[in-house]
C-alpha cells in the first residue's frame, strides 16, 4: 500500500543522524521534524533567520516576531539563535547545513530538480530553494510519485524549469525510496506491499533495480 | 555623536518620488517597516521598483502599495498569497523579478559593503543564469551577481538611539540589517526609541553609520500571517 | 541540541598536523586564542601556513610559534612589532603574503559563506592586484580576490555555550566571527561556558552550527600591546 | 615658518565637517581628533571595529578588549558600536566612512599615494589602507612635504609601490594645503611665513598656482 504524506515523512526522519542541522522546506518535509527519534540530537534551521527551533507556541503565545520559513508562528528551544538574511544563506550556501529535505515536482535520472515553477501559471518564486539546492551535499526529495495526471515525476530529464542541476542525492515517495546513482534512479525500498514491477511502471527515468529490494521499515 | 533622529515618519519619508528603487525589509510579514508602508500609500508615490523578499497579502504591507498600484516592478524571491499581485502580474501591468532568496540577500550586502559582484553557485544551470556569465571554481559551477542600486532602503528594528544604532528581534531581523547601507539612503522605524547609551555596544546589530533616519513608528499591527498553535497548557 | 563542548585544549586541537593551513582570530594582541597557541606550542606542529591579520609580538601570540620556526608562512594584512619575524623574513625562512585587511576579512567571509571569489576595489593598480583579474563596474576598477581554504579556524570569543554560540566583547571581536566556519573545522575558546540558555538568541554574535569544538581556556593574560591613558581622575 | 605635527593635525581638523565619519591613519592623522572643535558632532571609526571612539582611559581603566587599528587602548563614547572586520569594511568600501585622514611616503600628482612598501627594507604590510584609499572618496593625506635627504615626496609620479591609484584628494603637509586637480598639485594655502617659491622648489610634480594663495590659519 502505497505510504500517505505522514508515512514519507516518518520514513525520511530515518535519514536525520545525529548531530545534523537540518533545513526543512514547506509541506511533507516540515512533517520530519515530528518523527526524529527523541535521542537524535538535531537542530532545525529556517532560512527566514533562526537555528534551533521548536514546536508551535502554546495557544495564546504566538509571538509574531518568532516564525519559520512557512511564515508559521513558532519556539526556539535553549541554544537557539536568531541572525540575518544573509548570515542564514552563509549556512546553506557554505555547507554549514547537513541535510536539506524539500519537495519536487519534477527529478530527473541524473539528479536535476524542478519545484519552482510550471510555465503559463502563476509563479511564486523560488524562495530559498534554488540557493538550497545549489549547495547542499545531502538532498532528499520528499514527493509524490506520480501527478494527479497518473504520469512518472521521475524522469529521464525534467520537463518543467529547472531549481538546480545533479544535485538530488535521495528520493522518498509514496511508492519508493530512491537514491540518484550516475546511472539513474537506484530503488533502495518499496513501500509495504507494493510491488517493484509497478514502480517500474510507474518510473519514467532509468531504474535501477539490483537484487531483492526490501519493503521499507516505519514505526 | 551625529543625530539622524526624525520626529515624523512624514519627515523620514521625505525626497522618496515616483520612479524610484526601494529597497523593504521583511519576511513575509515579519519585520516589514509597516508605518512607512502606510505612508507611502498616503504619498501616492508611483512607478516604483520595490525590491523585498515578499510582496506582502492583499491588504497589509506592500499589498497595500500594489492595490494602488503605485509599485511597477517588484524584485523577490517569493510572491504569493496575494490575489492582487497575481492579477497585476498576469495582466502584465507588473514586472516581476524573481531571484533566489540568498543572491538577494547578498545583493543586498554587496551594495552595503562597497563590493560590485559576487560568484554564487545558486541558481546555475537554470533561468536565473540566463544571460549571466557562470565559471568553474574547484571543480563547481557559480554564477556572477552584481550588487542592487537602489535610492532609498526602508528597514524595520525593534529598538534604536539616536545615533542610527539598531537592535532587531526574533526572526523580524531578516533582510533589515542586510538593506541598511544598501542604498544612498537609509530610513529605520523602531518599535522603540532609547535613550542614547541604552544599547549596550556589543549587542548592536547595525551601527549607525549605516543609517541616515530614524523615527519610531506611531503603531503596529505585526499581523500574523499563519497562526499555527499547539493548545494551550493547562494548570496540572 | 548538539554538543560542541571538548574538556581541553588538547581535545580541540586534536587533528591539527604539520603542513596544515590554519586560521587565527585576533586583532594585535587582542581577541588572540591565547590558549590554543600556547598548546600549538607544546605540540610542536611544523610548516603551518598561518592566516591571522597580525604575527603576535616576539614573546605572545603568533611570535611564540614564530620562535619554535613552526610556521612557514604568514597571510596576514600587517606584521610589524616582531623582530624575530623580521629576521625570519628577511632571511628567506618565512614566506609572507600581504593582504589588504578588508580582503582578508572577506576571504574569511567568502569561505564562510560559500562564495568562491568577489570582487572588490582594494589593491587595484598595486602589486596586489599582480596576475589577478581585473574589471570595471560602474566606471571603477575592481580586483577579483577567492575564498580561503583552510584547515583549522582557531577563534577567541568571550562567552559561549555547548551549542557552540559564540558572543564577543568589544574590540576582542575583529576576525573571529569572520573566521567561523571558514575552514573545514572550527575550534572556539571562550573566556566562559554559560549553560544553554544563558546568551539571549538576539545577541549571539556566532550561531553555533558554525563551530564544531568549543572548550573554556584555563587562563587569559590578555596582554595590552600600547597602553595609552590618561592622568587618573582625582576625587574632587 | 613651517608647522610642526600638531600644527599640521589642527590645520587637517578643519577640514572635519559636522556630521562625518571619521577614519584616522596612524601618526599625526591620530592627533587630529584632539583639535576638531566640540561644536562639531563627529564619529571616529577604528578599522579593527569600533565606531564612537572616545579619548585614552583614565591610568587603571585601560580594557584589553577595547583597542584602536593602533593598538592602542581606548575608550567608547554613548552611542558607540563594535562590530566585525568584515562589517568594518564594509563600512569603508560602502562608502559610509566620510573622511580618512592618512599618512603617506609619496603622492604623485594624478593622486596616487604610497604608503606601505619601501623595497628592500622590512616591509610590515598595509593593513587597512588599501581598503580605505580605494574606497574614500574624501582622503586627506598628512605628510612631510620632503623627506629626510631635503627631496619632494609630493611628485610626478611615485617611485615607491602603490597603496592606491588617483585617489587623495587633499594634502596637508608641514608647508602647504595642496588639492589634487585634473592639472597636478593646486596649491590652496601656505604654513604662515613659507614662500609660494619655497613650495615650488620643494614640489616635483606640477605646482599650480592660482592667483594669491593666503596663509593658513590655525587656532
Amino acid at each position: 500500500m502505497p505510504l500517505d504524506k505522514i508515512g514519507i515523512a516518518k520514513r525520511i526522519a530515518k535519514e536525520v543522524k545525529d548531530g545534523y542541522y537540518v533545513n526543512l522546506g514547506i509541506g511533507i518535509p516540515t512533517l520530519v521534524a515530528n518523527y526524529v527519534p527523541t535521542e537524535i540530537n538535531v537542530e532545525f534551521q529556517s532560512e527566514n533567520g533562526i537555528l534551533g527551533m521548536g514546536p508551535f507556541p502554546f495557544e495564546g503565545e504566538e509571538d509574531p516576531d518568532i516564525i519559520n520559513a512557512g511564515k508559521q508562528t513558532i519556539t526556539t528551544l535553549p541554544g537557539a539563535s536568531f541572525f540575518d538574511s544573509a548570515l542564514s544563506f552563509s549556512m546553506i550556501r557554505g555547507k554549514h547545513v547537513d541535510l536539506t529535505i524539500l519537495g519536487a515536482m519534477e527529478v530527473s535520472e541524473e539528479g536535476d530538480i524542478a519545484n519552482w515553477k510550471i510555465p503559463g501559471k502563476m509563479v511564486k518564486g523560488m524562495g530559498g530553494a534554488m540557493d538550497l539546492v545549489a549547495s547542499a551535499e545531502n538532498i532528499i526529495v520528499a514527493m509524490m510519485h506520480v501527478n494527479k495526471a497518473g504520469e512518472s515525476k521521475l524522469l529521464k530529464k525534467c520537463s518543467l524549469p529547472l531549481t538546480g542541476v545533479k544535485c538530488v542525492k535521495k528520493i522518498v515517495t509514496e511508492l519508493a525510496v530512491l537514491e540518484i546513482t550516475p546511472h539513474g534512479f537506484k530503488l533502495l525500498e518499496r513501500a509495504p506491499g507494493v510491488s517493484v514491477e509497478y514502480i517500474k511502471s510507474v518510473t519514467e527515468g532509468y531504474l535501477e533495480v539490483e537484487g531483492l529490494i526490501p519493503e521499507m521499515e516505519i514505526d | 555623536m551625529i543625530s539622524k533622529k526624525v520626529n515624523s515618519v512624514q519627515e523620514a519619508l521625505s525626497g522618496i518620488t515616483d520612479d524610484m528603487i526601494i529597497m523593504l525589509g521583511g519576511f513575509g510579514l515579519c519585520g516589514i517597516p509597516e508605518n512607512s508602508i502606510n505612508h507611502l500609500v498616503k504619498m501616492g508615490v508611483k512607478n516604483l521598483t520595490c525590491i523585498s523578499n515578499n510582496a506582502g497579502v492583499d491588504d497589509f504591507g506592500l499589498g497595500l502599495l500594489l492595490q494602488k498600484k503605485q509599485i511597477k516592478k517588484m524584485i523577490s524571491s517569493y510572491v504569493g498569497e496575494n490575489e492582487e499581485f497575481e492579477r497585476q502580474m498576469l495582466s502584465g501591468e507588473l514586472e516581476v523579478e524573481l531571484i533566489p532568496q540568498g543572491t538577494l540577500a547578498e545583493r543586498c550586502k554587496a551594495a552595503q559593503g562597497g563590493f560590485p559582484a559576487f560568484f554564487t553557485p545558486a541558481g546555475y544551470g537554470t533561468e536565473v543564469a540566463d544571460g549571466k556569465e557562470t565559471r568553474e571554481f574547484n571543480g563547481k559551477m557559480y554564477v556572477l551577481e552584481t550588487a542592487f542600486d537602489a535610492d532609498f532602503a526602508i528597514v524595520k528594528a525593534w529598538k534604536g538611539d539616536e545615533a542610527g544604532n539598531l537592535i532587531f528581534r526574533g526572526t523580524a531581523r531578516n533582510f533589515n540589517p542586510c538593506m541598511c547601507g544598501a542604498a544612498k539612503i537609509t530610513i529605520a522605524e523602531v518599535e522603540e526609541m532609547v535613550p542614547l547609551g541604552g544599547l549596550d555596544p556589543d549587542c548592536i546589530h547595525i551601527p549607525g553609520i549605516f543609517v541616515q533616519r530614524i523615527f519610531q513608528g506611531e503603531r503596529y499591527e505585526k499581523r500574523i500571517e499563519q497562526r499555527t498553535v499547539r493548545p494551550a497548557k493547562t494548570a496540572l
